[in-house]
């Protein structure tokens, strides 16, 4: 964990509101987990003041690359900057997705949800696991990165909510026809609330192990604040509060409050 | 790949609505960004037709909900090359006194975080002379006239509410029982609920006009003054007068305000405002007027949410003159976008 | 053109006082910009050698002036990775409870213009697990460790003091009468002059502590509290808390945070905490900790100037760890540049 | 008076810290006048929040051109503004200097105060006044554009407080010695408050019509507010405040309360 200057080594506008940028961080990209995120200041005066979460999109020679979408104006500061600028980050923060080898997985990706998945999927993949990614989105305007996804030899799964591209549904519907057929040693999803309750509600039915990368407002990012918390139960199915920066963003979908 | 297509054609008519949806809702409301920049447009756009905007102060129709706060509007002729006073939703002059009001040594001003340090201490021409000088340039307007009062005791609110009361073209008196900036009176009546209801009281009862009374977010609960001011007669309420602050210059190790204290507004002040105008709006059944720190639409319509019957836009208009027109046209895209007929409708309808 | 050089030689030694006189004075007090950004140093520098830094809370001797502010800084473990704690002037803990307090559902944080707003509600795992698994770390740095406690009722606080000060490493206790975001006690304790000085009594009377009482600034007149709670023996105060505070998100037309309403921190209070401090130093004897959007050491020194003889970090902290490190170094250097021996020649040295 | 954003067509350091800033502006530089001023904002979010005034230092061809000091967080920000941008603009405002032809004239300026009276000496120039322009500074570094003031065909006197130009000691007291030998029909000066207190009683002295440009915290620029006010006094000696904004930023020396 740590806070350091990145320089902006490639900024991409990859949609109408969706951007890669490519950031110079080798302290942090050494140690970087697939589900763990970076902390970032977007912006210069005292407003916009917090920093703004971003998932991990991918990691390796020393850069990290981000996948996000221009949605305020922090998000908006962050896709003006060139290539050669510096950009003020915490990273890597919180607790990413358990790591096995040689086993079935099943990546379940909302909207945005591909964002961290994409750099879970590649390593999975380099730990001899064999990946069945899902991936959907409201139209196929909201896919991206299906080239880059398809490289890391995975089966790509598509789901969009009108049909224009793949299945015409909820991914989690896509997911659900799968997992008759198939058996998976472990499911991992990241999107909206509401498809992440649906992705436990069948892989508990499936007795699937499943985690689930989560999204919260935050302050610190560093476990300092309890602002982000999340209501999980414990063993013994008592509600508590759990930091999502700290704590997660990635839990087991069993312990998730779905309720809220 | 099963059972969905590997590159899926773009299809560029159906817009992504997840993507989108954000974007969309902000679109038409002057939100994007800080809101403080415009184009200053000489002709203005009648927009929004079809969509009521017109609101009830009381006895007091507004064509729209969205005014100036006093104050920070002079006495309107400083708008009038930045935009065309007759889309307002009211005119609202600064705080008028018995007297001419010298106002306090400058430096009167500081920036602070997103916010104005302010120590006018209500300077103004007195009464006289805005009878005479200023009143008739007003009156050329359609909407109605505000003109906001203060005075050093009791008898002067009342005098000058008799007194205004004579003259042609005043719509409603606004009592500033809040200012922080000047010794006397002022703030005092806006923190003890029994002169608030006396000065409430005594303006009642020397006018036939509708009585706004304008209250100070520097107490320990503003519900009890509202409920004070109301059980004494008030029409309507307006909230927040500004937030008692000081700066420092580290340079000459002096407060930054020749008056050591002052008033904050601006941006900075805007979650107390919201607070204030929610917990009042529900403790009081006469309309309210929400101010502080209002910047765009987005920020007026929250207000609304919370409970104000009408909003008014201060500070924000000391950096963009031309805040309050795009206030009044976002909150009519926004009714349009969200297919609502009457501003009415979101008055007070936050989601518990 | 006479008695003049027409091009004059510039002097590359001499430098340009008038232009590089702000620049200058701002150099080493990290004051550039927003003071957010900055970079680890895993070996902190020991500057400022030959300044005094030290200051007296009471009996409570601090190394320098500067804290973290209760609540923003976890159990101190959370900063470990981002700076050395024993460089602090005090480690200062998160609001501990007699029992554990879950704390209000999320969404608890709202971004603001230039504040942040929460309602975090006390979390915390309680006395128990405090004293067994939060103070042996913190015992281990030498920074006097502040433990700020709340209670639900005055026999809560005074439990938590007798307990707290039969434990061993706990230099002084901050007692939180302010906190707006617990439905039980909490602010009451802090708006109401008699239930402040009950708590203050009660907790002297468990404990040989330095007892630190944190005021709010929700009330019409802080001193007034202030001056009760020094009268019922508080050893020094802390001041302020959060503005109490409220956003709305337009897209769902909810409130922003689950508990609807919150507490307002950051740069956006800062004139109301350095008014409040000032105010507050002037009515009282005892020495004040001043805290609210103090982000540089520039703004820390502005509190000492109006009387503070400490100051605390909070919501900057949450933003840049690293933010309390560089407003210590900044004090220092800027003592050294204005060549100044010790720092509590700053105190209170406001030019009125 | 217009509200515009203007582009920038030419943003250079001529200083460590001097900016000269040309703007397109073609509604404001029709109508501008020597001694006014326009009110920039300098920055994205909601903090710096304010305008900042600035001099208009020349104007002509629809161009605008600034002259300013890297001061604080706003200026800093306006000197990161490159070519093409837009600056978002109130202008021209307030009252500027009374202009006369055929007359003897001198420009009296204090450091950054030189930038309002470069364009009063071009206009004054144009109008078949003599101008004898006095700048002062700390020391040479602080001397700026002088090439451009000759090309002007005034007369230039310089002092400066180390005599590493010119004159060693105040810009006045240069003036003070011209004043024994020369006949001014009209004096001018901005700067500093104490150097302008002195030009004032210097001018009383010799009883030429004096006029100074003020500076003062500004919110609106446009008289709404109130928050810029000087103090005054009227024909009767009695003392009130003018808002800096629209009763000046030029005033008369003599109505100038000096002592505040
Ligand atoms: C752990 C984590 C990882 C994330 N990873 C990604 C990612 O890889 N790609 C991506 O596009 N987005 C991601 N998000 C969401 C992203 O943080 C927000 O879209 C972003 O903060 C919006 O900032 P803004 O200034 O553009 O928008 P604004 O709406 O102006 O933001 C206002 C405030 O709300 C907060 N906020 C807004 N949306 C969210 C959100 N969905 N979750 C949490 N806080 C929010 C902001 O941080 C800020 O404090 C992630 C969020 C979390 C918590
Ligand atoms: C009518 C007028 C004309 C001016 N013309 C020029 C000019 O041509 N060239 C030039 O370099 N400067 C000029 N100034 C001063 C200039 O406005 C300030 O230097 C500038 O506002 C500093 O802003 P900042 O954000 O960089 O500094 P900061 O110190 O961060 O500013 C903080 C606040 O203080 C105000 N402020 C700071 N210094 C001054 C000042 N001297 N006068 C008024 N307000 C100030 C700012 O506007 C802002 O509100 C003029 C001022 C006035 C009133
Ligand atoms: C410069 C200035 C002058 C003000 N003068 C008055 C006044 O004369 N009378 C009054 O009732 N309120 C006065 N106010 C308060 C505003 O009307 C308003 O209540 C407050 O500024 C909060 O709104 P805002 O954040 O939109 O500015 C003044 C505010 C400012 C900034
Ligand atoms: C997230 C958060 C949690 C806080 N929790 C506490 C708390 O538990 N106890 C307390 O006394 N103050 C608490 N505070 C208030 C701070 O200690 C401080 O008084 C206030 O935030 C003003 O300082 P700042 O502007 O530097 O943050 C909290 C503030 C924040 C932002
Ligand atoms: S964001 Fe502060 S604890 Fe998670
Ligand atoms: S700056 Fe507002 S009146 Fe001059």
């Amino acid at each position: 964990m740590q806070k350091l200057e990145a320089e902006v080594v490639a900024s991409i506008r990859i949609g109408s509101d969706i951007c890669l940028l490519r950031l110079k961080a080798p302290a942090i990209a050494a140690t970087a987990r697939p589900g763990q995120f970076v902390h970032l200041r977007c912006g210069e005066g005292l407003d916009p003041l917090l920093r703004r979460p971003l998932s991990i999109h991918d990691s390796g020679d020393g850069e990290l690359t981000l996948f996000y979408q221009v949605k305020g104006r922090g998000t908006a500061w962050l896709s003006r900057q060139h290539p050669g600028s510096k950009v003020d980050l915490l990273g890597p923060l919180g607790r990413g997705f358990t790591l096995v080898s040689g086993r079935r997985l099943a990546l379940v990706a909302g909207g945005l949800g591909m964002a961290p998945l994409f750099f879970l999927a590649r390593q999975a993949r380099e730990l001899g696991n064999e990946v069945d990614f899902f991936y959907g989105a409201r139209n196929s305007r909201g896919l991206h990165r299906l080239e880059a996804l398809e490289d890391l030899g995975i089966r790509l799964f598509i789901a969009t909510d009108d049909g224009s591209a793949g299945f015409r549904g909820p991914v989690t519907a896509l997911w659900e026809k799968q997992l008759k057929d198939n058996h998976y040693d472990r499911a991992y999803a990241c999107g909206p609330r509401p498809a992440l309750a649906a992705f436990a509600r069948l892989a508990a039915a499936a007795a699937v192990p499943a985690e689930v990368s989560l999204e919260e407002r935050m302050a610190c990012g560093f476990g300092a604040c309890r602002g982000c918390v999340t209501a999980l139960r414990d063993s013994r199915g008592e509600k508590y509060y759990e930091n999502v920066c700290t704590g997660g963003p990635v839990f087991d979908a069993a312990a998730v409050c779905w309720e809220g | 790949m099963e059972q969905a297509e590997k590159r899926p054609g773009v299809n560029p008519k159906e817009e992504d609505e997840k993507l989108g949806a954000r974007g969309k809702g902000l679109a038409g409301t002057g939100c994007a960004g800080s809101g403080l920049k415009s184009r200053f447009t000489p002709q203005e756009p009648e927009t929004g037709a079809g969509v009521n905007l017109e609101v009830q102060l009381g006895d007091l129709t507004l064509p729209n909900p969205v005014m100036p706060a006093s104050g920070t509007f002079g006495f309107g002729e400083e708008y009038a090359p930045f935009l065309d006073l007759n889309r307002l939703g009211a005119l609202v002059v600064k705080t008028i006194t018995l007297e001419p009001t010298p106002g306090n040594p400058p430096p009167r001003l500081m920036e602070t975080p997103s916010g104005l340090l302010n120590s006018i201490g209500l300077q103004n021409p007195g009464l006289e002379v805005f009878l005479r000088e200023k009143l008739p340039y007003l009156r050329r307007f359609t909407p109605p006239l505000i003109v906001n009062i203060a005075g050093r005791t009791v008898e002067e609110y009342g005098e000058l509410a008799a007194r205004l009361s004579a003259a042609e073209g005043i719509a409603a008196l606004e009592v500033n029982i809040s200012c922080p900036n000047v010794r006397e009176g002022g703030i005092v009546f806006g923190t003890v609920p029994e002169m608030a209801a006396r000065v409430t009281a005594t303006v009642k009862g020397q006018t036939h006009l509708p009585v706004i009374v304008k209250l100070t977010p520097n107490v320990t609960d503003i519900t009890v003054l509202a409920r004070a001011v109301e059980d004494a007669g008030a029409d309507a309420l307006s909230l927040i007068n500004t937030l008692q602050g000081m700066a420092i210059d580290l340079e000459t190790r002096r407060p930054a305000l020749a008056n050591i204290v002052g008033g904050l507004s601006g941006p900075a002040i805007k979650p107390v405002a919201l607070c204030a105008v929610w917990r009042v709006a529900r403790a009081v059944k006469i309309p309210v007027i929400g101010m502080g720190g209002i910047v765009t639409a987005r920020d007026a319509l929250e207000f609304l949410l919370a409970g104000a019957r009408a909003v008014a836009v201060g500070t924000a208009g000391l950096v963009n003159p031309r805040a309050i027109i795009e206030v009044i046209d976002g909150i009519k895209a926004y009714l349009q976008e969200q297919g609502l007929q009457d501003v009415n409708e979101l008055v007070g309808a936050l989601r518990i």
